[in-house]
């Protein structure tokens, strides 16, 4: 994990294309804001927010993959868990919100920890393919419990009631728990950085992971820091989930969905790379919300209603597609990993 | 989650025996054309609904309704119906699926179910090219008796036109210019259609719509848009459970106090989640039927639903009832399962069975021949003040504002688009 | 018998010739007892009882078998390849039903159709995306499976009919369906179903089988050997595994062509992220390494979810335990399965395992004999 | 990952841009005997780096036809990596790579063992899980079939077994043909490695290390077998060796790299008694210590 660069990335390599693709679309959102000035910030800081929490529910993964080489994808089940969890911790024990934020993500740590014991230890170093193969089993395993534990159908929560209503940002309103999400969000990210760039335990980590022989002959107790990085990348994964599934509800379906979107944002920022995980969630955030505005400003500035496209599902696959042509290891990845 | 269901459980053994006498005779049956021959007194009926994933609330609930509709008909015809179950889940290919086990493995004589509009129209596809009786229970979508329509699919509910027609005269009352959210399949597509033609009838605008993909977790961008669009009234075109969460997210923005909101098929279960305060949010809604219809066989049904089903009673228990209640009346009318003469008993029946009464309204219900809609009562409904809301022994958070005659909102077979 | 296994090298070496020629033509045998004794087994009210199921089950060995060609053979784990079953899909069931003003054509040529899209996309997608590093591949084809759902969803034309998928009038002239009994009529002759698709499986799958054990086939184990190597012997890596791609891809299209008629119709579900994930854990649930390995591992995969999802009571004789609120849950035991399979040996599957367990009885009772 | 070619940060720090000032400047003239249009494999000029690091540095080298050169250096002296650029697994930076007088610099790595070149690598790279009849039979296959086309038509067993067999015995590997190449010794993964760039049909055959980790015994076999190769098959072989007795009793010429740059070559006795020779392998030692 380059976090060290977090601030160095050098904007001097970047080609003349970019440019012109950054001047594009510059001129593109001039253009879509001249339409529409409304609905322009609205979406824009709309989507910064939902950038902001796709940051959130990405970071553990993001961790685990760029620290120890991991592809899990076992992090949608354990986002889903989280959010199952929260609901038991809340409906059947009868605790409130913020006992779950703590406890649910608790106990979706442990199952990490348990996991990382029983089969991921096995897999340390082993082709990236066959991690990914075996917590996609995993992944089957979860959400079948869920399913038998909790039922199939949707369930919710009740949020604090000071989160439940929207904040008057002046030119626009937003919902005080996404803006919720955004602060707690923020922390946890500094919070990460920290334990990764100025403890040795994030150090030492990936040095295991890149020699562990050497590592361990220096005296450190490898074995016990990969559990707890995968304790900690399980348990932001729960974090995750209980923080947003207590605005849109627990599906069985939430964990698929969001794994893959969570990889879409690692692997356009960069595998390897916090810093690049956050630009990419942001943009990618702010891009779902915009590119229909944007069509839609270009359907009427040209007149040409066939532009007006409704594709913002499709928006972070078309970012990834795009920036895997043309610059596979991501905005800020490091070069060859994993390539 | 068959296992849930303690009505329709055979024995698995029992009913592989069988289905290896229908792989023997299969082939022999295509000459008959379809169907059991002879009397009705021994029925099986196929009931293939969402019983696991976000609809499994309604499909169960349509079962259930369905088992009480056995109870009576049992008792009243003597015939002995056995009901086999099987979860389409919400995807059309299962459904079809599900129908096709029903028939070759379980001999069904006749099928039902279905909650999502897509599954309907597959299972109702298959069906007609089959020559197997289907009637999609709780599947609101045009298509079915549109484009779609087939001599042997009959549908015993509202189609979305039926209950934007009903909806429409209010909306257009109370705001000029709309905003529509649907979901983006086909019931919500058609849904938009129809409420848009109806608003447009009315002189009305609809300034702008999103389709919002089905299920999503965030609809604030769609929200974003509406708010944007100098529109007045926002019709909410959004199912099943989605509509709740997009009501919290439009509180969320503080956008409630701002806008007419409309719905045009409201389900009472929707808004179970919600405080009473917000259940209150929408301005108006269209309803197939609900418990604040207060007939005496209305409330004497919420009561046994609020007895044997784990939902309190709504919509989908009565259509549960309903599809069950005509698909074996019309078998025993014909005396026969054959698809053919059964749709004979069903095209231009009128219904007067115990589901006519439970429905309410005065205009009545029959099967319309041209394109096998059944034709019935709608309503409009308001929620209630918070105080007057009751919980117990059911829930009953809405009333009625209007009823409308099933010919007055039905468009006429030759608009709809379907030919058998 | 390496033609069999991806990597098995290939030396008979002084065996009699019955047993070479029986060896070599193992396959091909296999294959035909798998069509034989697949609808018997599957119909046998112990099982399943529900015959329909097993010509569904041998157009998806077809499909994952398409499937494998790539991930066991060349190496590269698509994780979007539901989409190529979904153009054999689609473009059958648009061409056959000829909806939106689409010219009704004849089921072959609108299967031939889907079996091209799919191939000219595997062909343009392979271009871009082979030498991209696996999880990169994994994750851009899994990217474009999603954009090709989503343009599905869209409706473009009205050709696809969004969610409701083309349902109506998908079943071509040749078939016809009564009750559920599927029957092809040429001239005056009545096949059954399940033999049609059988004769589509057995040239399928020998196809395939005679690609795997071509110089081709060899060429693309050695690609996923050691990439490096081969190219610097002379193989052309890129190529090979772009082709690889696309007859891949071809194959999926022309299963997912016929799934289209037994399913009647073509449905969006299909081309989810669902039904790719699926095909990976139906694969490597059999072996990757092994021509079998997709066709047992769609075998278990299919019969479990058929099997243990209906299964209710088992009867002891003495007792009866009542299961069905545990094997509902049967896609946590095959999850289970599938970890051990992987953490294990990733690439050996089922069928790894029951090579190995027959040839340790085989090896034992000889031992016996002598 | 050092080794992954990086264009986008390619480093533009050459203060002799042209040919013309090349030929003046203060490098030894490397191998100036040999025509590029008529040598069996040539360089020119061939540059490659990584980054700030230039790990080849302007190599022109020649290499006659049935000549078995040797290339020697320091570690680090970037031999693999000229082997790299030559066989095009890396594109080189800067110059030209010649074969039989044609201009091969911009073709595919994997067209270039259909041009007659053909090479072994440092470490064992096999197709592991494969026998050893395979691991050669596929290269027979690929190298008979040409870069272009595809055989989809016959069983690959009918295909090239007799040659990958008397490949095998050429260069003297024993072990059943059966035999999984991961299971072989070491010695024999090296002469399975032979093989198959034997297999390729090269008229020049460039060998990395083809005797390390050997016994002597093995490596006084291995040396004959590339004495032999050369003679009877009348290959051009180019090899880096470590092995200084091997060098010095099999190679007609010896060239020295260090620090990516050709100081000297010259016939074997030349090599040894040069200055620069021994001042680099000496400085290395120096530096190392």
């Amino acid at each position: 994990m380059n976090t060290t660069e977090l601030t160095r990335e050098d904007l001097a390599t970047v080609s003349p294309a970019w440019w012109a693709a950054a001047l594009v679309a510059v001129v593109l959102l001039a253009v879509t804001f001249a339409v529409e000035p409304g609905l322009f910030i609205d979406q824009a800081i709309g989507g910064l927010v939902y950038g902001m929490v796709l940051v959130l529910v990405t970071l553990g993964l993001s961790l685990i993959l760029g620290l120890m080489g991991i592809v899990n994808f076992a992090h949608g089940a354990f986002f889903m868990l989280g959010a199952y969890l929260s609901y038991s911790v809340v409906v059947t024990l009868g605790l409130p919100f913020w006992a779950a934020l703590i406890l649910a993500p608790l106990a979706v740590g442990v199952v990490g920890v348990v996991l990382e014991i029983t089969v991921l230890r096995y897999l340390y170093g082993s082709d990236p393919i066959v991690s990914l193969l075996a917590t996609f089993g995993l992944t089957m395993m979860i959400e079948e419990v869920i399913r038998a534990y909790w039922g199939t159908a949707p369930l919710e929560i009740s949020r604090p009631s000071v989160l439940t209503r929207g904040t008057d940002l002046g030119v626009t309103t937003v919902p005080t728990y996404r803006l919720f999400l955004v602060g707690v969000a923020v922390l946890t990210i500094v919070a990460v950085y920290l334990l990764i760039s100025r403890t040795d335990f994030g150090l030492t980590v990936r040095a295991g992971v890149q020699d562990g022989e050497m590592t361990e002959f220096v005296g450190v107790n490898l074995p016990v820091r990969f559990t707890a990085m995968f304790f900690l990348g399980a348990a932001l994964a729960g974090f995750a989930g209980v923080l947003y599934s207590a605005e849109t509800g627990m599906r069985t379906t939430m964990g698929e969905t969001f794994v893959i979107l969570a990889f879409v944002v690692v692997v356009v920022g960069g595998i390897g790379s916090l810093f690049g995980s956050v630009v990419s969630g942001i943009l990618i955030g702010v891009s779902a919300y915009l590119t229909p505005v944007v069509l839609s400003a270009l359907a009427e500035v040209t007149n040409q209603p066939w532009l007006a496209l409704q594709i913002r599902d499709l928006v972070p696959y078309l970012v990834m597609i795009l920036i895997l042509l043309y610059r596979p290891r991501g905005l800020f990845g490091e070069e060859g990993f994993l390539e | 989650m068959s296992g849930n269901n303690t009505w329709g459980t055979v024995d698995r053994r029992t009913m592989l025996r069988a289905a290896g006498a229908a792989g023997i005779g299969g082939l022999a049956g295509c000459l008959g054309g379809g169907g059991g021959e002879g009397g009705a007194n021994d029925l099986t009926v196929g009931f293939a609904t969402s019983l696991s994933g976000p609809f499994s609330v309604f499909g169960q609930s349509a079962l259930d309704g369905a088992m009480l509709a056995v109870e009576d008909l049992e008792e009243e015809l003597g015939v002995s119906i056995t009901v086999e179950d099987g979860d389409t889940q919400l995807d059309p290919q299962t459904g079809v699926s599900q129908l096709q086990r029903m028939v070759t493995e379980a001999d069904a004589d006749f099928t039902m179910g279905a909650v999502s509009s897509s599954a309907a129209q597959a299972m109702a596809s298959w069906a007609n090219e089959n020559e197997v009786i289907y009637m999609p229970t709780g599947a609101h979508g045009d298509g079915l008796t549109g484009e779609a329509c087939g001599p042997y699919s009959f549908r015993p509910t509202a189609s979305n036109s039926m209950l934007a027609a009903s909806i429409g005269a209010e909306m257009a009352e109370s705001a000029d210019s709309w905003y529509l959210l649907y979901s983006d399949y086909a019931w919500g597509q058609t849904a938009q259609a129809a409420v848009t033609r109806i608003l447009e009838e009315q002189g009305k605008e609809v300034v702008g719509r999103s389709a919002t993909p089905f299920p999503a977790d965030d609809y604030s961008p769609y929200l974003n848009e509406a708010d944007n669009s100098g529109a007045e009234g926002i019709g909410m075109l959004i199912a099943g459970l989605d509509l709740r969460k997009a009501s919290n997210q439009l509180v969320s923005q503080g956008m409630q106090g701002d806008y007419t909101l409309a719905m045009h098929q409201l389900e009472d279960a929707v808004f179970w989640g919600l405080d009473r305060e917000s259940a209150g949010i929408l301005d108006s809604a269209g309803q197939v039927w609900g418990p604040a219809v207060d007939t005496d066989a209305s409330v004497d049904f919420c009561e046994r639903v609020a007895e044997s089903s784990e939902t309190d009673p709504y919509v989908r228990h009565f259509l549960g009832y309903l599809s069950m209640d005509q698909a074996v009346r019309a078998a025993v009318r014909a005396d026969s399962t054959n698809a053919d003469d059964m749709r004979g008993a069903l095209e231009g029946h009128e219904v007067t069975s115990m589901a006519a009464d439970i429905k309410g309204g005065d205009s009545g219900m029959y099967w319309r021949e041209g394109d096998h809609q059944l034709i019935q009562p709608t309503y409009t409904v308001e929620a209630m003040a918070v105080e007057e809301m009751s919980e117990d022994p059911y829930k009953r958070w809405f009333q009625t504002v209007n009823t409308y005659d099933g010919d007055d909102v039905a468009r006429p077979v030759s608009e709809t688009g379907c030919s058998m | 018998m390496s033609g069999e296994t991806a990597t098995g090298g290939g030396s008979t070496e002084t065996l009699d010739r019955a047993r070479s020629l029986l060896g070599r033509y193992r396959v091909p045998v296999g294959l035909v007892l798998v069509v034989v004794l697949l609808r018997p087994v599957i119909s046998n009210p112990l099982l399943l009882g529900y015959e329909a199921v097993a010509a569904t089950i041998l157009i998806w060995m077809v499909f994952v078998a398409a499937f494998n060609l790539l991930f066991g053979y060349a190496g590269l784990l698509s994780f979007g390849h539901a989409m190529f079953l979904g153009f054999g899909m689609y473009a059958a069931a648009i061409g056959v039903s000829g909806r939106a003003g689409a010219p009704q054509l004849p089921f072959p040529v609108a299967a031939a159709i889907g079996i091209a899209v799919a191939a000219t996309v595997g062909y343009l997608l392979g271009r871009l995306t082979v030498e991209k590093g696996e999880i990169y591949f994994a994750f851009l084809t899994l990217a474009v499976a999603q954009a090709v759902e989503f343009t599905a969803n869209r409706n473009p034309l009205n050709l696809t009919g969004g969610s409701n998928g083309v349902t109506q009038n998908v079943l071509p002239g040749f078939v016809e369906s009564t009750r559920g009994q599927l029957v092809v009529v040429f001239g005056g002759l009545e096949v059954d179903w399940y033999w049609f698709v059988s004769a589509v499986f057995l040239v399928s799958m020998l196809a395939l089988w005679q690609i795997v054990r071509s110089p081709f086939g060899r060429s693309l184990v050695a690609i996923r050997e050691n990439g490096d190597l081969a190219r610097a012997m002379g193989i052309d890596t890129t190529r090979y595994k772009v082709q690889a791609f696309t007859i891949s891809a071809a194959f999926s299209a022309l299963a997912g062509s016929v799934l289209m008629v037994d399913r009647y119709g073509a449905s969006q579900e299909t081309l989810s992220v669902i039904t790719s994930g699926d095909t990976v854990l139906m694969a490597v649930l059999g072996g990757v390494r092994y021509f079998f390995g997709p066709i047992a591992g769609v075998f278990v995969w299919q019969f479990a979810e058929e099997f243990l999802n209906e299964f209710e009571v088992l009867h002891l004789g003495f007792t009866s335990v009542d299961l069905s609120g545990v094997l509902t849950h049967w896609q946590f035991f095959l999850g289970a399965l599938f970890v051990v399979l992987v953490v294990v040996a990733p690439l050996e599957g089922i069928w790894g395992y029951l090579r190995d367990w027959v040839r340790d009885l085989y090896v034992r009772l000889k031992g016996v004999a002598e | 990952m050092s080794d992954t070619a990086d264009t986008a940060t390619e480093t533009t720090d050459d203060v002799e841009p042209t040919d013309a000032g090349r030929e003046a400047d203060t490098m030894p003239s490397p191998d100036p005997a040999v025509d590029p249009t008529t040598a069996a494999l040539a360089t020119d000029g061939l540059r490659r780096t990584f980054g700030e690091v230039t790990a080849v540095d302007r190599v022109s080298l020649g290499v006659e036809r049935g000549e078995l050169r040797a290339i020697i250096g320091p570690n680090g002296a970037g031999k693999t990596t000229l082997f790299n650029t030559i066989m095009g697994t890396l594109p080189p930076t800067d110059g030209r790579v010649f074969l039989d007088g044609q201009d091969v610099t911009e073709r595919d790595e994997h067209e270039r063992p259909h041009l007659g070149l053909a090479r072994s690598f440092q470490s064992n790279e096999l197709f592991e899980e494969q026998t050893v009849l395979e691991n050669v039979r596929v290269v027979v296959q690929t190298s008979r079939r040409g870069a272009f086309s595809f055989d989809l038509f016959r069983d690959h067993r009918s295909v090239g077994r007799e040659r990958a067999l008397e490949l095998l015995d050429t260069v003297g590997l024993d072990a059943p043909p059966s035999t999984l190449a991961k299971n072989l010794s070491h010695g024999d993964q090296r002469r399975l490695g032979i093989a198959m760039a034997l297999a390729t049909e090269p008229e020049v055959l460039l060998l990395d290390e083809p005797t390390s980790g050997m016994s002597p015994g093995a490596t006084t076999a291995t040396a004959n077998l590339i004495e032999e190769i050369r003679d009877e098959l009348g290959l051009t072989v180019v090899l880096i060796e470590h092995d200084m007795d091997v060098v010095l009793s099999i190679s007609d010429r010896i060239s020295v790299l260090n620090r990516g740059s050709l100081i000297a070559t010259g016939p074997p006795e030349e090599i040894q008694a040069n200055d620069a020779v021994q001042d680099a392998y000496l400085g290395g030692m120096r530096e190392e210590l």
